[in-house]
């Protein structure tokens, strides 16, 4: 797989450039090394605060959700890598209206220590911070250590549930809530089928032969659960629900949203071959589907494969779900 | 004989050419089994400690500050995040200081290892930096002169990156190749023993 | 590239049971062979239809663009085939809200055939067609032969102000006189980094080497204008600056809107990185950017590669252009 | 002798089992400069033909309208719609009537061929199936037999398949090789060739 670019230590600032250069109705770079990314008009004074924050290579995750009804700020670093503390801090700022900030984000060591790093630094200027840590990826870690798993693609639904409660009005402590509710009725399962190559690299991460797959592999290529011949389209779907339906099982009457998310090439024809038997499975649970999203919301650059988000809603996450949001990727009305 | 902020920046200007020189070295040992950047994250943020070196304060506790900032503005790694909680942890116990006894260094690294280990959350023995920390730290208690000191804690870091080899790798991307691991020294381990060597004068 | 699919002869319907699974509240598949798809809820009676169809592989071209302010209905052909002539007319005959129907697709032999056979099967139904080709790619031929060329991305700019006009209210002679207009206004050119696989063919379409790009590619992988080393982002988006630019230059004080594309794999990042320079060009000849479009807009399933497209608006155009549209994909407001 | 929709119904049972044989032929022909989809075109097109045989009505004007629906619903390919063509124009000439008689043949193949020509805005002599279709129309004009007739088509379509072979193509997906496809035959040209032989039930 090829990359159009310049120089790979440029990657990532030329990237943001483009970013703001095109939507400046959304995103304006923030901070002393512009590795940070606000609203382009702030939330209202008084609103609480969110940001997020990760390496590059994922979008729309992390930087395009920042707008109105999801994220306030969020930190760059480079291609899979955490951004600095410093970076962190930047957002953190950024992001105060005065009503405290909840820091939301994966669960990967560097992101973690350095959002700590930043709540340190930031205490300096008095704003207060909650942290909700995503851990939704069920191949990565048993049910019994699921504070270990990583965090992939249902960060989204937390971003957006999160960001509608925090547009709402709600407090800090209400709005730590929420996103907490919302990333404990989030269950993730990826599976990939061709590497990307971070540019500062020069070539594919991992190794995959033209006929294999890996079930459960990591959005950075992170060991999956198995790797084997590419199965059809139905046999992976069914897999993948079973893993999450394992985990999280649905009953009758449930609501959920599902998010059928390729990781980068594969394209939305595929997706919605397989959101055929995500329908279907989920429906003869006795399942209400609630605003399916089939398409790229967390990707990792030019990767094929996929992932499947379940998110079991209640009313209160339903009605934030639901509620109005808009960034260059994404919009509700 | 103390320490002053002269001596840091001494020591500084001993670290930015040991880790130089290491640069690759370090890259190709993290590289094993991790991403590859700890001869980055040394490079950057010792190189960004030495730009502050003629603007430190003679207060040891502002001046260990800046020297942590200097990596938490350079790099989102690990290793960077957890130096820079260390010196702060330094930073916080020296605030106010201009000079600061060498029977007092065993302390100061206790001080960065328990921090680091509240940072970091991983346990001691696991084969970590905070492994290389804790011989420092316990090989320089109780000595009183800088020499001894210096020489004690180089030596320390030494003999437990070697005492770790065997051990499987506990955290970070290392911690997924499990058993594999055995055998291979931890890059962040490494990384330590050079920095104490070249503190210690050592090159 | 690897491929998500069951049997490759389903592929089609599989993807189109998904993507109106997936989105009933946009789409319903029509016809007694369901490949057209229309809109869930149909224009009023009385307003101008809007018809486009040719081969499937490049959503969200040609389906996924049917919608309010878009188009009415379409056809969907096997991956990279027209449609035939009845499944054009299933289309044609959803899209008829008694004011006639306008035919507005790419210049490709077979689709044309099948739209003109198709406007004969419905004149038994007494439905007045008209017809706008969109003939884009200036790599396909020289000025001297515009109408040869083929239609690209450029469509997507036809679909929004065709179906703006056309939702305003217009005839159909007017909605086809500013589909007219939209297609004229429009310049495009690809560079393609790698192939992608027909899923009956089962093999990559073509052969390109692990460190080659071909400038001006077609996207199904028709010829270019030159086969090279790739070469760094900048000087790619300089040199396809400069081909729509020498076909049709700017002035000071125009409005254009341009559209950064990927044809598939290529991931957003690369799409803003190569977007600093568009718009680097576009302000230097003195035009103002209008909307500008980076994304995934017309692709080549999990094709790597770019296209850029230049549209010159006219007041006209350009209400046209920012007028509400909704789809599954895409969402003006 | 005059024919009648019992005569076509014979003629499309031949079809059908001279196209299934040639699909693999007419797929790799096509397959060598186009996407390589003539033989499913043809095995798809000529079997709903013979599905809608037995309903084939009297009237040839709507039988062969049926038959041109039978491609129109079975393949968009460029082949299938020009097929369709072609039949729809002879069944525009023939509406009303139950019998031809074989002297009216070559009209009715001038007639596809106009129709064709029409549709795809190809020029005679381009190395299309119009070419075929131009040298029936020739070769059979006069002639009043229909064994005759059925004769001089099939002879002719061959004979102007192997006269434009050094001819470069001018349409669709081929043109694009220009010059390389000298001394190739046009796909289009050797499934008339085919569909002539097995309408004069040369098998
Ligand atoms: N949680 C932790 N606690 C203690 N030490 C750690 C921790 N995580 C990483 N390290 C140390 O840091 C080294 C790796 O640093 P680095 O290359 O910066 O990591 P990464 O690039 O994965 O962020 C390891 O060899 C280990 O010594
Ligand atoms: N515009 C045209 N005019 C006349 N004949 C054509 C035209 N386009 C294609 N053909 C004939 O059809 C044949 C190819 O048919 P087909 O394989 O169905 O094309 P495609 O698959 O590209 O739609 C050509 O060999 C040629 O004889
Ligand atoms: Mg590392
Ligand atoms: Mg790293
Ligand atoms: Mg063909
Ligand atoms: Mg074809």
């Amino acid at each position: 797989m090829k990359k159009i670019l310049n120089r790979p230590a440029d990657y990532v600032d030329e990237m943001l450039a483009g970013l703001v250069a095109a939507h400046p109705e959304f995103y304006r770079l923030v901070g002393e090394t512009s590795r940070a990314v606000a609203r382009a008009t702030p939330g209202k004074p008084g609103k609480v605060g969110i940001v997020s924050g990760g390496g590059s290579g994922h979008l729309p995750v992390f930087t395009g959700y920042v707008g109105p009804g999801l994220l306030d700020a969020c930190a760059i670093g480079d291609v899979f890598a955490s951004p600095s503390a410093e970076q962190m801090a930047d957002a953190i700022r950024a992001a105060n209206q005065g009503a405290g900030v909840l820091r939301l984000y994966g669960n990967y060591g560097g992101d973690i220590m350095n959002f700590d790093m930043a709540g340190d630094l930031v205490e300096f200027d008095d704003i207060r911070c909650t942290t909700v840590v995503l851990a939704d990826d069920v191949a990565s870690a048993p049910p019994a250590e699921a504070s270990k798993r990583r965090g992939v693609a249902g960060m989204v639904y937390a971003f957006k549930i999160a960001g509608a409660a925090a547009e709402a009005g709600h407090d800090l402590d209400a709005v730590t809530r929420v996103a907490q509710k919302a990333a404990d009725a989030c269950r993730s399962v990826g599976a990939a089928l061709s590497s990307c190559t971070v540019p500062q690299a020069g070539k594919p991460t991992f190794h995959i032969a033209e006929d294999e797959m890996e079930m459960g592999m990591g959005i950075h290529g992170e060991p999956g659960v198995w790797r084997d011949k590419l199965r059809p389209a139905d046999a992976i779907a069914s897999e993948m629900m079973d893993r999450l339906l394992a985990d999280m099982p649905v009953a009758a009457g449930d609501r959920v949203s599902v998010m059928v998310n390729s990781l980068g090439a594969t394209p939305p024809e595929e997706l919605y071959i397989l959101y055929r038997v995500v329908k279907a499975r989920l429906e003869a649970a006795g399942a209400t589907i609630v605003m399916p999203l089939v398409g790229r919301y967390a990707t990792s650059m030019e990767m094929a494969g996929v992932s499947f988000t379940l998110c079991k809603l209640d009313p209160e996450l339903e009605g934030f779900l639901t509620a109005p949001c808009d960034c260059a990727f994404w919009s509700v009305q | 004989m103390t320490l002053t902020v002269a001596d840091l920046r001494a020591a500084i200007d001993r670290l930015v050419v040991a880790m130089e020189r290491d640069f690759d070295a370090l890259n190709t040992a993290d590289g094993a089994l991790g991403d590859g950047d700890l001869g980055v994250t040394l490079a950057r943020g010792t190189k960004a400690m030495q730009e502050a070196g003629p603007t430190l304060p003679d207060d040891l506790g502002q001046a260990l500050l800046a020297c942590a900032q200097a990596f938490t503005k350079t790099s989102g790694s690990s290793y960077g995040t957890l130096m820079a909680t260390g010196l702060m942890a330094m930073a916080k116990a020296l605030k106010g200081r201009t000079s600061v006894d060498p029977s007092e260094v065993s302390g100061l690294i206790a001080a960065a290892r328990d921090a680091m280990q509240a940072r970091g959350k991983a346990d001691l023995g696991g084969k970590t930096v905070l492994d290389s920390l804790d011989a420092m730290a316990k090989a320089t208690a109780g000595l009183t002169d800088a020499v001894a000191v210096a020489t004690a804690a180089a030596d320390a870091a030494a003999a437990a990156q070697a005492a770790l080899r065997e051990r499987p790798a506990t955290v970070g991307r290392a911690r997924i190749f499990g058993e594999r691991t055995i055998g291979m020294d931890d890059p962040g381990m490494i990384a330590m023993t050079h920095i104490a060597a070249a503190v210690a004068g050592r090159g």
